[in-house]
């Protein structure tokens, strides 16, 4: 199953990545982290496809993606 | 008689605005205000810093090393300034946002008031420096809430003068939590 | 599971004093995957110029030479000039160089200095709280142009990426966009050309990316976004107005 | 009080150059005085005037230089990096005899350096940054009132003897807000400008406005007609503020915000008992030379205070008495940092006699 | 018998300093006889650059500001906004306007100051002694390109009447010679229209001229009137490049 | 003999920063230097170097800067106007630490001024033009030789102490001829430029090189290093050159091309039985303070003579002793005029004891 | 009869002129006036037809054209 | 001993060619030269005129006051120069171009040389400087001619080297007139 982790910490919920899923499975909370930005979660486990244009999208490089490779 | 404060938070917490509205408050009660903000690189960035002073007479130096009251609204700024008040003075900090400990003002009065907390229950996250206002006033003594009611009108825009009524109600939520922590 | 996306080697692993939805984190990582992608790490020295991206130094891996406002152009030549064995790459504001750093830029284009300019075009003076920009769009309120830009007064807005494009010098001149997944890609593709240009000493090539000041519009990060495609993109066409690959 | 405003020294400046009758402001943006062309850009067009946002440092101080020539009042401002490059521009007006006014809110360098308060642009202020060798005029405020004050008086002082005049602040005073009463325009009676170009229609002869000067003997002439209106300044337009100096068995002299901190550090010192007094010089050139010969004619230790490593410390030098000791406290600003009065104070405490 | 040809009212009746066979002088008299048909010689401001045509005062009739080299476009900027009512024109070398001057010059041009431009380019810096200017012509000698100009190192020769003429802010952009009776006869044509749309409140209007400068040329007058037709105008071509009549 | 050379001293600088191995000069026409670059666009090329015109003044100080910063060495000459308009450069250099070498062939002013000999930009040189507060080694050649000479010794001070080196003349100096001895590159170990931007190809760590200064403590601490690297040139990089000052009751004090004139007036008073001395000081920063002390104890009358109205001349006051009297001579030159020893020899008159 | 005027003390022998008149009528002394320049001379008396290209080309104005008014 | 002499004429007489070759031929006889040129506006223009100093010690002042010799060249020169010949001195002028009295100058040699006329004679008007420095010498004796013939090698470009004869003919026709002049 592909999925992308979100850093916490250098995420500063801007929200482009939202709009950058096609599948819309990055959303944005409400908890704010330590320096009160409220950031992106990640809701699609299992729905996500790897293609990583949330993370092509974030200007802060805080998404990474994993994914299995074909072999 | 002359009164010092500093108030220092990042930026979005209105520390600019909060500083402001003291001046325009004192300006008010016919007294001599100086307000001296700063802030990190050209300029916007992190971190925002102001101080504000309050006399009958000359206000003197813009620059002030030990202030009798600090008003605090994040850890950093508390890490770097809260010890900077003068023996016998207040600190009020945000708990909501900063880990301070009795111990570490020696002779400073430290008054905690959880201001995201409070703001938020009235509503709106951004009133924190209203909170924070009332509390200093209440604790000081430096004005009259009434003053601090008044300035709201010059402090802020035209357009936003609809929040003003709101603004109150945080500024005395402020006050009243300092009344309690002083009493109990 | 392997990581299929992550930071590129050149990029530091550190958080950016940038704005949230600020593009300058995008264009920068672009840069960075350039970089890799030819290896060259190691042998590039950035230029960085004085606007909200002057800590170039803080976020790339690389050697970085500060440059005076609007002089990264300049500074560049010197450095390549010095050392025509190394990547020179310059990276500017709008105001920087498009307004104190026309004349710089123009005859460095013109001389066909064989380094790469990243040329960020946000429509205003970010660093120093929004004041009009040689690019500010036409009735568009900044702090120095508070009843909106006034074209008989201000003059219209500079197109660059075009300008450039008429000097024999300029080997590879194209402007492009972050503001979606598509364009970003698009962005990567031109931007690794760009470098390519200057890996194969083929001259003088610029790149002049469109990015939002979502502080400075005074707009949410979303909103900012959305008005580089709605306002910007039809003034500033995105695509490619010179190569000489063909050639 | 009706009439007082709330502003920022930066904010003083632009409403004091609308009230001079300022018609043309040439600038570019800079930390920390964007305040001045961002008041401007508002309320100047407002008044009939002109607000540009020039493309460069370079290009604002020669649209002052033009703008000035024809006669009308014209101005920019900028802080270091930007006052570095309008130094030939400044050349050029002052070989060319034009007024006009500067405004240099002082940030600290050298290069991009920061954009907290310095002073260490006094000598390019005061000895000429420029080539060629001339002085212009430089006003030091104290405080927002100041900033409006002195602004309104550089204009004047600048039509009235034809040299360039500079406003030197720093980013305390170009940030901090105060209450001020904008005072309205002074009636002083000024010279017609006869030399401005005009176009002839005006009826005037052929005026030309310029530096180059190849006949016999004109350069020697021009130097030396400057020399003796720079002594004309020293005579008739060196200000300063002595603040309980009468008494004074130290003299702690400094210019802006640093001689507003040092005043705070004075009263301090006073109530600790110690006669110690303050020497603000207002006018940077000329510089009140008189001012330090008579106290330094009483005291014979001056405690000179500098955001800097040392500048105007050679001026004093060079007016006290030979036989004056002149201590120094040099205190280049640092991010976020400020001498405080408490530190002062402590300078004192040491060099006091 | 009546005089039907003689000197412009708007230029003095003294001798220039100018070398024989110089064309500033003929530009100089072309200019004077454009005040002279609007009957605008008391009207006008003019801007002098630093070049070989610094004393434009000591052979116009007209009121002058002395401009640092290159900023003549500013200085005249700042002249015609504080005098809207005058007519205000540059005179500038290629040195003055095309190397130092080029930023001054292409922000005046994009806001479209309302002012007239000369641009004299004669391929060097004449006052100086002959070194390379912007316009200098490939392989052509010159006291700092003593082995020709070197496309590669030098860049290739301005065309400023083209690049500015792609500026919305210019009105009126061509290129003139004086090189022979019909050139100058055009020439007069061209430069009356200039000012014409300054009358005319019509914007930024711009004239180069070619020009010969024997002395630094190392030419003989006569040969170097021919170099100007024979070198100059084939990568110079003469024509109008932006007009705005029929807008 | 054979080696000598009869050339320009323009054409000396050139030939000396060939000879101390410069790898760039970026450089603008401008009388009265300009055969500085044209000998330079004919000779660099040939050793492998790089010659540019650059489009203006700006664009070569800070291609100088850019070259430096990898480490070569780099200059560029220029003169009044064109210095004035490198100054923003100047500073960002010394706020990087950078060498680089900047000539000056002083021409007159303010403005455009005129092309003949000036010494008015003594101040622009020795106190920052620029802004920020900064100081650049400057060096006063008087002949020809040592237009050569202090041109290769301006290269290795700029990097032995990462400041730049400034060799200040006139056209005078500039434009003389006279037989030279090209001396060989002197061997001086310097240390190894560690700190140049390479690409970490070179296997160095990140090298930034930046004058922007944020971190706390960090601008006052690079001021007062400065401060320190100024107070040790002044020990030890000071030169300054006496004729006949052992039993002299007047000393005439002069730099470059004024004081070679002087010392021909000198030798006239000596003639007419006068005990008159010269003290030449060869760098103007650092000023050679300590001559100035050591003669003021044994002379009480100076003459300072200057093509100007009078800049060194503070220095002069500020390092003797305190009881001694300084006259002056001020000569702003003007179109084809220069002071003779004739006119000289007349002042010493006048002041001699 | 049309005829041209050249200013010795202007023209500064340039010899521009001689080019420009299509009959050849202005062409070069050898004697150098004060300045040292060799000067134009009008050697077209009768024949000049007044076109005045000669004056238009000189770049030191020393010409001036003279013609009988049509009535 | 010290010789220093002023060139005087305008731009185009070849003033600092003569200069240049004054100074190569000292050169050549191994003595210390220093050679001062002056020009008008920035590069070019009208005037040209150039102080050569030769001296066996010391050059000294590149500015002198009052020259032993001022070879003139044209009549604007003459109003300007020849009056600053120190008493004992020669002035050599271009009688061709130049008006001089006598008495203009008490003290001084007048020593009146036609050269434009000699240089047309030798078939080229440009060499009149030639004629002016061959005139100098024979004067001055501050060098030998020998010297001088030598100097033209240095002091004319490759390409001229062919008009060495020719300029030596000039020289030596300077000189002659000189003889001449001072014979009666
Ligand atoms: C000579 C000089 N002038 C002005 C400034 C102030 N300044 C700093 S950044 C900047 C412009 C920033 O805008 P831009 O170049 O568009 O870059 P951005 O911050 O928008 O990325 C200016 C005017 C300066 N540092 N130096
Ligand atoms: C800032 C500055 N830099 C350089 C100069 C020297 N300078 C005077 S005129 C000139 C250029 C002249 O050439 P151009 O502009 O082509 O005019 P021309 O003399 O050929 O008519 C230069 C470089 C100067 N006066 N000021
Ligand atoms: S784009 Fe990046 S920074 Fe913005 S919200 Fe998404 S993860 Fe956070
Ligand atoms: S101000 Fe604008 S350009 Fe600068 S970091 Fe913030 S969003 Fe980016
Ligand atoms: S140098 Fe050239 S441009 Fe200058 S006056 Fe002579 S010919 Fe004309
Ligand atoms: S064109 Fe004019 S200057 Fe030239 S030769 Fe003819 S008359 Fe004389």
């Amino acid at each position: 199953m592909p999925k992308i982790e979100i850093d916490e910490l250098r995420c500063k919920g801007c929200g482009l990545c939202t709009i950058a899923c096609p599948g819309k499975l990055v959303t944005m909370s409400d908890t704010p982290n330590s320096q009160g930005y409220t950031v992106a979660r990640f809701t699609g486990a299992g729905k996500c496809t790897g293609c990583a244009l949330c993370a092509e999208m974030c200007p802060d490089v805080a998404i990474t993606v994993f994914k299995e490779q074909k072999s | 008689m002359r009164h010092d404060v500093f108030i220092a938070g990042y930026g979005g917490q209105g520390v600019l605005l909060a500083g402001n509205l003291l001046s325009y408050a004192a300006i008010f009660e016919g007294r001599n205000v100086s307000f001296f903000p700063s802030y990190g690189v050209e300029k916007r960035g992190g971190a925002a810093m102001c101080t504000v002073i309050i006399a009958d007479g000359e206000t003197g130096s813009p620059v002030v090393g030990h202030p009798s009251v600090a008003i605090i609204l994040n850890q950093l700024s508390f890490d770097k300034y809260a010890g900077k008040v003068k023996p016998g003075g207040f600190c009020i900090v945000n708990s909501s946002l900063v880990e301070a400990g009795e111990s570490a003002l020696p002779g400073v009065t430290l008054i905690r008031i959880p201001m995201n907390q409070i703001a938020v229950e009235l509503g709106d996250a951004r009133m924190v420096n209203m909170v924070a206002c009332g509390a200093y006033v209440a604790a000081s003594g430096a004005l009259a809430l009434p003053s601090l009611c008044e300035a709201l009108k010059k402090s802020l825009p035209e357009r936003n003068h609809k929040f003003i009524p709101a603004n109150i109600k945080a500024i005395e939520a402020g006050a009243e939590r300092v009344r309690e922590h002083l009493a109990g | 599971m392997t990581q299929v996306f992550g930071r590129s080697l050149s990029l530091k692993d550190v958080q950016t004093h940038f704005c949230p939805g600020c593009h300058h984190g995008s264009i920068h990582r672009l840069v960075a995957d350039a970089l890799d992608e030819f290896a060259i790490r190691e042998q590039t020295i950035g230029c960085a110029s004085v606007g909200c991206s002057v800590f170039l130094y803080s976020y790339f891996n690389i050697d970085v030479v500060e440059s005076p406002h609007g002089r990264a152009p300049a500074v560049a030549t010197g450095v390549k000039r010095a050392r025509p064995d190394r990547i020179v790459f310059t990276y500017q504001g709008d105001g920087d160089l498009a307004a104190i750093g026309t004349s710089e830029i123009i005859h460095a284009a013109n001389r066909g200095e064989d380094i790469t300019v990243i040329f960020v075009n946000n429509t205003t003076y970010g660093m120093t709280g929004g004041q009009m920009a040689p690019t500010t769009l036409p009735g568009q309120k900044t702090s120095t142009s508070p009843y909106g830009r006034d074209i008989k007064n201000d003059g219209a807005p500079f197109k660059m990426a075009e300008l450039l494009s008429s000097l024999d010098g300029v080997a590879f001149s194209a402007r492009v966009a972050v503001n979606s997944p598509k364009n970003v890609l698009s962005a990567k593709k031109l931007i690794k050309t760009a470098f390519r240009y200057q890996v194969e000493g083929r001259g003088f090539s610029f790149i002049e990316a469109l990015a939002a000041c979502p502080t400075n519009w005074g707009m949410k990060p979303l909103a900012a976004n959305e008005r580089v495609g709605s306002e910007m993109v039809p003034y500033f066409p995105l695509g490619v107005y010179k190569n000489t690959d063909n050639l | 009080m009706s009439c007082r405003q709330f502003v920022k020294g930066n904010e003083a400046v632009a409403m004091a150059a609308i009230e001079a009758g300022v018609r043309c402001y040439f600038g570019y943006p800079i930390t920390p005085q964007s305040d001045i062309p961002e008041y401007l850009a508002r309320e100047l067009p407002g008044t009939g005037g002109t607000f540009i946002q020039a493309e460069s440092e370079i290009a604002a101080i020669n649209m002052v230089l033009g703008a000035s020539a024809t006669g009308v009042r014209a101005m920019t401002s900028s802080s270091g990096p930007g006052i570095s490059l309008k130094q030939e521009g400044i050349s050029y007006m002052a070989g060319s005899e034009l007024p006009g006014v500067i405004v240099d809110i002082m940030r600290q360098g050298p290069g991009l350096g920061g954009i907290d308060a310095s002073q260490a642009d006094y000598w390019q202020a005061t000895r000429g940054g420029g080539h060629g060798g001339y002085r212009i005029i430089v006003l030091a405020p104290g405080s927002v009132q100041e900033m409006y004050d002195l602004t309104m008086l550089a204009f004047d002082l600048s039509d009235l003897y034809r040299i360039p005049a500079m406003v030197l602040a720093d980013s305390v005073l170009g940030q901090m807000k105060e209450s001020i009463t904008p005072n309205p325009r002074p009636g002083c009676t000024l010279p017609s400008k006869e030399w401005a170009v005009r176009g002839w229609a005006d009826g005037t002869e052929q005026n030309v406005v310029k530096s180059l000067k190849l006949g016999d003997g004109e350069m020697e002439k021009f130097h030396w007609e400057m020399h003796a209106r720079y002594q004309l300044l020293a005579d008739k337009e060196s200000r300063w503020e002595e603040f309980r100096t009468d008494d004074a068995r130290l003299i702690v002299t400094a210019f802006g915000s640093t001689a507003r901190i040092s005043r705070t550090a004075v009263e301090m010192a006073r109530e600790a008992g110690m006669q110690v007094g303050l020497l603000r010089p207002i006018t940077l050139f000329p510089f009140p030379k008189q001012a330090y010969v008579d106290l330094s004619r009483r005291c014979k230790l001056f405690l000179d205070i500098e955001l800097s490593t040392g500048q105007m410390i050679d001026d004093v030098r060079l007016s006290v008495e030979r036989d004056t000791e002149v201590a120094f406290y040099g205190r280049p600003p640092g991010a976020g940092s400020l001498p405080t009065p408490e530190e002062i104070f402590e300078q004192i405490r040491k060099v006091y006699p």
